[in-house]
């Protein structure tokens, strides 16, 4: 299991082929977010991700503990951004690789989810207009 | 003895800084260091609170030693 | 959307690499099914994955035309490997990038579910003790 | 006239052949033409069955002309 917290841009292809896979799965299932250049109806220039030191770090583990409770999985990768991101930059990626696939989608998901409204990560955004603003709060994607 | 907190986001735009300390006699409440710490800034609505890095209500006693932050809804991801 | 049966070995992050990501989107969920060399207790050597050419392409077309008829999705790829394959190959791959990670996520599950069940593709499993059997059903990935 | 018969996996197997011709006069579901053309072989349990590359049921006439195919529950991805 690794879990990484990036200043660096992430090319999510070279991350996942150089990731050495675990033996014996036969499902992985993965997320990627990826940065827009328009959110809220507005065209976005770029993106400042701040972040809690040791405490995104704490709940990360926190959440793919959690995960690995309730579904069986032989690993995750879980990598989220930080610092300055410009569109098309890789946010986040959740890998999981199971031995069946209900436990690959239904793990990928559920972090995704709940990093989504318990990791301490916080989206400012700059717009075309050259107004900075920070993201209130993150949509569920469960009923989307 | 002091505790130290900090101000995530929005919330440290607002209050104009990252960090703060305070000193203390005996465990407060988070709502309690807040008010001490801002006494003119009402708690905004919907804050989050974490003590030692782990998330918190905002009635739960903080003891000196103790790292306290506030930060309004995440939005990572 | 590229809807591929592939007769070659598929390296997944090559392809996904190359694969020219749609504009707008913001999320990408992808399944990856690998052969494993263990199935039903027993060791597998090699498969070979029989299909019904023209079926499979018109199968397949039908089943994201209707995931695309319930959600939201920018593209899709979905490539499905025949013919003889060893363990660790990739047999499939469902890549969806949407705008909302919701859409990513439940079209991919929905069209490797429904694929599962209505694709005609049928393995054959080589065991190491030599004997040859045909998978006989595959399972549900929503109940596991 | 007549209608292409496939079978697929364990049943080209088991028949011994992977395909059959047979000549009609008329429509007659796909239940019927494998009695007709395997009639020492009671139709599997679970079989499905398509006509011209989509699921058909049993009880599905087949035309002249039409592509008729038999094969076990599918096993892909």
């Amino acid at each position: 299991m690794q879990i990484v917290i990036s200043e660096e841009r992430i090319d999510p292809w070279q991350t996942l082929s150089q990731y050495p896979a675990p033996a014996g799965y036969g499902a992985t299932a993965i997320f990627i977010g990826t940065m827009r250049d328009f959110n809220q109806g507005d065209d976005v220039t770029a993106m400042f991700l701040e972040h809690y030191p040791g405490m995104t770090e704490k709940q990360l583990l926190n959440i793919v503990t959690a995960a690995s409770q309730q579904w069986t999985f032989e690993d995750c990768l879980l990598i989220h951004r930080v610092g300055e991101v410009k569109p098309q930059d890789t946010l986040v990626i959740v890998a999981v690789w199971s031995k069946h696939r209900g436990d690959a989608f239904d793990a990928s998901r559920f972090i995704m989810e709940t990093l989504k409204h318990q990791a301490p990560f916080w989206k400012r955004e700059t717009l075309v207009s050259g107004e900075i603003r920070w993201v209130e709060r993150n949509s569920n994607g469960y009923s989307q | 003895m002091s505790i130290k907190v900090r101000y995530f986001a929005s919330l440290k735009d607002q209050l104009g800084h990252a960090e703060a300390e305070l000193a203390v006699n005996g465990p407060l409440s988070a709502r309690e260091i807040w008010q001490q710490l801002n006494p003119s800034v009402s708690l905004p609505e919907g804050v989050l609170t974490a003590i030692n890095l782990e998330y918190a209500q905002l009635d739960t006693l903080v003891n000196a030693g103790d790292e306290l932050a506030f930060f309004p809804p995440v939005t990572g991801g």
